[in-house]
């Protein structure tokens, strides 16, 4: 190893220890903590914290309905990742072609952003009421049949990704704005010289110059779903049947509801094993293109 | 031309898509209790469903509470962001295990962390107060809030604090008085989301507060009983509960979208 | 255990900041629904505080809430709410976790009339004999509430007899129910009944009232599970049928507030609910269109779902705090203080209060309330009620949608409870 | 008496990558010296690690006979002109030049007067309330310049000052900053990888390649008696022409063969590199020791033009003599066409030759 630069290394853990220190206590300690739980024959009946190994995730890993969590989550992340990113993307460039309005349009887009998950759940919850909400009232009147949009078991999760994307896709139209203003004007000169047309400049030029923050943007909402927890609570509570169980709401139910803390905490761990190792995919890929 | 107009139909189609169910939670916050659900636009206007809510939801000390907490809770973060992503950006401070770690903080669900937070919290008397959650959201929000100021620190020359340096400062002394004012827009833009994502924050709030220290979130979700989700005082709360970041829209884009384009691509 | 873990910082922040009011004498802390009944009971706190110099605070969630909060608290060193209000669903797990102080040496010793309670308010509560973990508070027990107009519509009448030779009249049974609700769907331009069929408690509860009316227990007498047995089978079958053929679009989504909505603007023949219910939809001002055409009655069957909150007084708080919480539950359920809630329109739980003239002049329709709770049945009350209530209500919800089949779904519900009864 | 001295300085990177490797160099009170080199040669690093922005990971550097080697960079009263010129972007042009002084509690009367004097030198009075950006290339480079002289430093160090402006302003600047260096008279390191400010502007030169010093001395020393084969060819343009040669001897005569250009040496130039024969060689001759007229004791060979820049007070042509390509800088009045075949004469009295293998000189010291 290297013996170098330890006045560089004490500056740099001088600046990083508070921040670091504060991260280790009020977010380590618990997260220790509920791996402890996870590990253990805790229960909220029981509440003896008692090392018993691995059990609870073997248990939670036994079951079907876990399996049909985890797959439901997987589909939901993708689908909700690769809508907010399309979309995104898409209405970035349209931006970057308007002058006009441009204002406006931006400060509404990125509106949603700003809404509490448990305010955004509660008004497309009034928005999509089966009979009387206005989006069903709507096509009533147009003579369109009425569409059960949560409570079809076909339906349910579709209709969730798309409240989701439609709020989230603010944050990655904001995060590509910032990151499309700040391309270097240049190659899209050279390829006009090169005599390239729109898609190709788009395919050639923006798409890779754009690829770090597309990363983090993607990276920064992968976690964000997978941790999806306030929609389902207030649009279907996991149903109709299983369809919309996400494994945070799995793990949620069987903490709070069914009162195993362990297997919960166990379930929670799963998730985070997942998003860890997709994000150090990324991560990596991000990191190797810095360097 | 072609396609600038192309882009206006598209930013509209958009534009409509998002509004539509903002202005529509606002006619609803606007119209008597019993027309909630009516698809008439504005049958008649009240402000009682304002009225109910501060005379008696208390709502006026959620919304204190809300501003207090997401304020403070950027102040107390702020530094210790700034600092820690200077770190990283900088030194590389922990290499890339650090950076990764701190991220993978944020990665397990909140309702895996709510309880033993609560446990822990609850030890040191920190529960039911805004000191203890303001000390959670500034500690869930660090992370992000490094990883944006990162960004921004890898693109500040390192000659500049190498000429504040030898100009006399010491090494903090070239952080304080020349890296952050130069990084100052994107300090703004993290400030501005760690402020968003406290204020809608709600899990945390939600077992850590007790009945003094409810945020708009908490006060939110209850207004959905057992006997019925009170609509009408629900789409109140939501238009006040994103008042806030409605009036500071123009200021906030103009941070947002300048702070970080200035690091995200060198 | 933990403390000494602790570093310092955060001990020491708390001591700078750390911010829980020491008040002198004792305060009740309570953790309330935030619903019309808790308002109506904070609105008389300062007489209690006059006469009895305790003070009262009470915090209010949403239902949704409250257990995990309440949970909280509970596993903790020392709750910091020591007067509980809890859900009948939790009257096992409680209990069974210890966080409850039995109040029956409480009553004994202060000669508190527990007779005047309802039976059923009080099986409801897991109260027996040897035990009384709650004193019951507030009741919503379920029955049915029809639109009496379209009963009594003479096209609707004379269509119903060419249809099934029979009289169109209020249903006596389950079957006749369904019958009337699918005919009014299909005649009546509205739905024939306004479902809550989100899964979970909406569709769990609604489910059991089908159970019941079609004489069906989860129960024997001896705690063996009977649920998957012929009435079981009826039961479900008419429920998915319900749904299907009489019910509002979206009904497997719905929760209580969309069938009200429906029910509220005229849209629906029926609804499956909670008795106190009526006077929201009998109001002509807030629904102007079925004021007056509405009536309650007991499930068809003659048994409907109970319902109902209790008090408890939480084991991990001083005995000063807990004797402070007996003094207020004896003053709330006091008959000056109940009759008084009731009078505000709080579901009373005590059956001289249904009686009382005061109160049935303001609300007639308290008799038919009674019979409603007086006949109501219980779910399933044991630790894991409230899982319970979610495995019942993926398999309601799965049958109810066609995802699995009547008799599958039944079994599965079936054996869940048997697993989580022996858990 | 600020002298800087450095004593087997090294920059390890860790992993046996070293930025500078066991530099030793002893700059003298006053004195303006250039440290020059290709790109990654280390001249930065060597700067910044006097400045004390680079660690030093062994060796020592004093400055006024003080042990630096472990000083912050503020403690070493030293003051750096990057090639970025890193100016605070916060700051007005008026702020920038204050800062260091601030930094060390001057007092504010003395700030003023210092700023005003570095203002007017510089020419600087009608921006000094602008922030940066709104000053060009020249200008910034002007501030940053200023920033440093207001500090009074006891070191000067400048790297690479020049190299973001355009080719005009560089020359101004160049000459700027020698009469400035005469009338401060402070030691400055100046880092450069362009020969001609290397050459017009230091005292010494200081040639650097791969972390170490190839050669130090006065800019026409260096010039005339180049070490290797390394600094002959950087320290001009168009570079020194190489060809790979022998001598062999005959009596008195030693003849050389390099390629097209073969003959008898002279005498003195004989009688110096007598020793050589037989040797693996390279023949050097600059472009402007190949003549396009004759003179006793230059050598004829023939070569076919292939390039001609007529650069107006002279011109370069490279022809192609035998296997050959020769540089030549000839005046201007001399104008063949391309592909003509010419006479040239090498003028065998300012020959360099060096080892083939080593690329060392052969000694010429007389």
């Amino acid at each position: 190893m290297s013996t170098k630069t330890t006045d560089m290394m004490r500056a740099g853990w001088g600046f990083a220890g508070p921040g670091l220190t504060m991260l280790a206590i009020v977010m380590g300690l618990p997260v220790l903590y509920a791996a402890a739980i996870s590990l253990s024959s805790m229960t909220l009946i029981r509440p003896a914290l008692t090392i018993t190994g691995f059990g609870n995730f073997l248990a939670i890993m036994s079951e079907p309905l876990f399996w049909n969590s985890l797959g439901i989550t997987l589909r939901y992340s993708v689908a909700t990742v690769m809508g907010e990113f399309v979309v995104g993307l898409g209405i970035a460039l349209m931006l970057r072609q308007v002058v006009a309005m441009r204002g406006v349009y931006f400060a509404v887009l990125t509106l949603p952003m700003a809404m509490s998950p448990v305010a955004v759940a509660l008004i497309w919850r009034m928005l999509l009421q089966p009979n009387l909400g206005i989006v069903n009232q709507t096509l009533a009147g147009l003579g369109l049949p009425m569409i059960d949009w949560l409570g079809d078991s076909g339906l349910a999760l579709k209709t969730m990704i798309f409240i989701d994307i439609w709020q989230q896709t603010s944050f990655v139209i904001l995060l590509l704005s910032a990151g499309l203003a700040s391309l270097p004007r240049d190659p899209y000169e050279a390829a006009e010289v090169d005599g390239a047309g729109p898609m190709q400049q788009f395919w050639y030029i923006t798409l890779p110059l754009l690829r770090p923050v597309a990363m983090i943007a993607v990276v920064i909402q992968l976690i964000n779903e997978f941790r999806t927890y306030d929609l389902i609570y207030i649009l279907t509570k996991g149903g109709p049947g299983v369809s919309t169980e996400l494994l945070s709401f799995f793990a949620y139910k069987r903490a709070f509801q069914g009162l195993a803390l362990n297997e919960g905490s166990a379930a929670a761990f799963i998730l985070l094993l997942i998003v860890l190792l997709i994000t150090v995919v990324f991560f990596f890929l991000l990191e190797r293109r810095k360097t | 031309m072609g396609r600038r107009i192309l882009s206006h139909i598209g930013l509209i189609l958009a534009v409509t898509i998002v509004l539509f169910p903002i202005l529509w939670v606002l006619r609803t916050s606007l119209v008597p209790a019993q027309d909630s659900y009516s698809s008439a636009i504005l049958p008649s206007v009240t402000l009682d469903n304002y009225r109910a809510l501060f005379a008696e939801k208390n709502f006026g000390r959620n919304y204190m509470n809300s501003l207090i907490v997401a304020s403070l809770s950027v102040i107390v973060t702020m530094p210790l962001a700034a600092m820690t992503g200077y770190a990283f950006a900088r030194f590389r401070t922990g290499g890339r295990f650090a950076r990764f770690a701190t991220l993978a903080s944020q990665m397990l669900p909140p309702v895996a962390l709510a309880l033993p937070t609560f446990m822990l919290f609850r030890n040191v008397g920190l529960t039911n107060s805004l000191t203890g959650l303001t000390i959670v959201y500034a500690a869930i929000n660090l992370p992000f809030l490094t990883w944006i100021l990162m960004g921004f620190f890898e693109a500040i020359p390192e000659d500049l604090e190498g000429a504040a340096m030898t100009d006399g400062a010491t090494r903090w002394g070239a952080f304080w008085r020349v890296v952050l004012p130069v990084a100052a827009p994107g300090i703004m833009a993290a400030a501005v989301l760690g402020f968003i994502l406290s204020w809608n924050e709600f899990l945390f709030a939600l077992i850590l507060g007790g009945s003094n220290t409810a945020t708009v979130p908490v006060a939110l979700a209850s207004l959905q009983t057992s006997n019925g989700v009170q609509i009408s005082n629900v789409a109140a709360g939501v238009s006040l509960a994103i008042l806030p970041l409605m009036v500071a829209a123009k200021f906030i884009q103009k941070y947002l979208v300048e702070g970080l384009s200035f690091g995200s691509v060198k | 255990m933990k403390k000494t873990c602790f570093p310092l910082t955060l001990g020491l922040a708390a001591s700078l900041f750390g911010g829980t009011a020491l008040a002198d004498g004792v305060t009740l802390k309570a953790l309330m629904e935030d619903v019309p009944e808790t308002a109506i009971i904070e609105k008389m706190l300062p007489e209690f505080e006059e006469k009895t110099g305790i003070k009262v605070e009470f915090e209010k969630v949403g239902y949704g809430d409250m257990h995990d909060k309440l949970v909280a608290q509970l596993v903790s060193g020392e709750s910091d709410y020591n007067l509980l209000e809890v859900d009948f669903l939790w009257a096992g797990e409680f209990p069974a976790a210890g966080w409850l102080e039995d109040l029956k040496p409480y009553a004994e010793e202060s000669g508190f009339d527990m007779s005047a309670f309802i039976p059923s308010t009080m099986d409801l509560l897991g109260n027996t004999q040897e035990s009384m973990p709650l004193v019951p508070m507030y009741n919503y027990s379920m029955g049915l509430i029809y639109r009496t107009d379209l009963l009594n519509d003479a096209d609707l009448k004379a269509a119903y007899k060419s249809e099934t030779g029979q009289e169109l009249k209020a249903p006596g049974t389950l079957e006749e129910y369904v019958e009337i609700a699918k005919f009014m769907k299909a005649h009546g331009k509205v739905n024939g009944a306004a479902m809550q069929g989100q899964k979970g408690d909406p569709n769990a509860m609604e489910f059991s009232n089908y159970l019941f009316s079609a004489g069906g227990e989860y129960l024997d007498a001896d705690g063996n599970v009977v649920l998957a047995g012929e009435a079981g089978e009826t039961a479900l079958s008419l429920y998915k049928d319900a749904i299907n053929n009489a019910a509002q679009t979206g009904a497997l989504s719905a929760t209580l507030d969309d069938t009200m909505r429906l029910m509220c603007s005229g849209e629906a023949f029926s609804m499956v609910t909670y008795w106190w219910m009526l006077p929201q939809i009998d109001n002509a001002e807030t629904c102007p269109d079925v004021a007056g055409k509405v009536a309650l009655s007991v499930m068809p069957g003659g048994h409907g779902e109970s319902g109902g909150w209790g008090w408890g007084i939480a084991k991990n708080v001083p005995q000063e705090e807990k004797d402070a919480a007996w003094k207020f539950i004896t003053w709330v359920q006091s008959k000056d203080v109940a009759v008084a809630r009731a009078m505000e329109g709080h579901a009373p739980v005590q059956a001289e209060v249904y009686t009382n003239p005061d109160v049935l002049a303001k609300y007639p329709f308290y008799k038919d309330a009674m019979a409603v709770v007086e006949s109501g049945k219980s779910f399933p009350i044991f630790t894991y009620s409230a899982q319970y209530e979610d495995t019942l209500g993926t398999q309601v919800s799965l049958a109810a949608s066609g995802d699995a089949t009547v008799s599958d779904a039944l079994e599965a519900a079936s054996s869940g409870l048997t697993d989580l009864m022996n858990k | 008496m600020s002298e800087i001295k450095l004593n087997k300085v090294s920059r390890d990177y860790g992993l046996g990558n070293f930025g500078v490797r066991d530099v030793s160099l002893e700059i003298e009170e006053g004195e303006f010296m250039v440290l020059l080199g290709p790109s990654g040669c280390g001249k930065s690093t060597t700067l910044r690690m006097i400045a004390g922005l680079e660690e030093t990971t062994d060796g020592q550097i004093s400055i006024s006979g003080r042990d630096v080697t472990r000083l912050a960079p503020r403690h070493r009263n030293v003051a750096v002109v990057f090639q970025s010129y890193a100016l605070y972007p916060h700051m007005s042009v008026r702020e920038n030049m204050r800062f260091g002084m601030k930094m060390r509690k001057t007092p504010a009367d003395e700030q003023k007067r210092r700023i005003a004097q570095a203002a007017s030198v510089l020419g600087l009075e009608p921006y000094l309330d602008r922030k940066p950006s709104a000053l060009s290339g020249g200008q910034r480079q002007r501030v940053a310049l200023g920033r440093a002289i207001v500090r009074e430093p006891d070191v000067f160090l400048m790297d690479e000052p020049l190299s973001n402006l355009d080719a005009k302003l560089r020359g101004e600047m160049r000459q700027e900053l020698v009469k400035l260096h005469r009338r401060v008279g402070k030691t400055t390191v100046f880092v450069t990888h362009d020969h001609v400010e290397a050459m017009t502007m230091g005292d010494r030169i200081c040639i650097m390649r791969n972390g170490s010093i190839e050669q130090v001395g006065a800019p026409l020393e260096v010039y005339a008696k180049p070490r290797n084969t390394f600094v002959a060819q950087f320290l001009a343009a168009p570079a020194m022409n190489l060809i790979e040669a022998r001598l062999s001897a005959e009596g008195e005569v030693v003849t050389l063969d390099a390629g097209p250009v073969a003959g008898p040496l002279p005498e003195r130039e004989a009688a110096l590199y007598r020793a050589s024969v037989g040797q693996g060689l390279l023949f050097g001759l600059r472009a402007e020791d190949i003549l396009t007229r004759p003179k006793p004791g230059a050598q004829a060979f023939e070569g076919i033009v292939t390039v001609l820049e007529a650069l107006g007070p002279e011109n370069l042509i490279v022809v192609e003599a035998g296997e050959q390509s020769v540089s030549v800088r000839a005046d201007r009045h001399f104008l063949p066409r391309i592909g003509e075949k010419i006479t040239l004469y090498a003028d065998l009295a300012h020959m360099h030759l060096f080892d083939a293998s080593s690329g060392d000189a052969i000694a010429r010291e007389t």
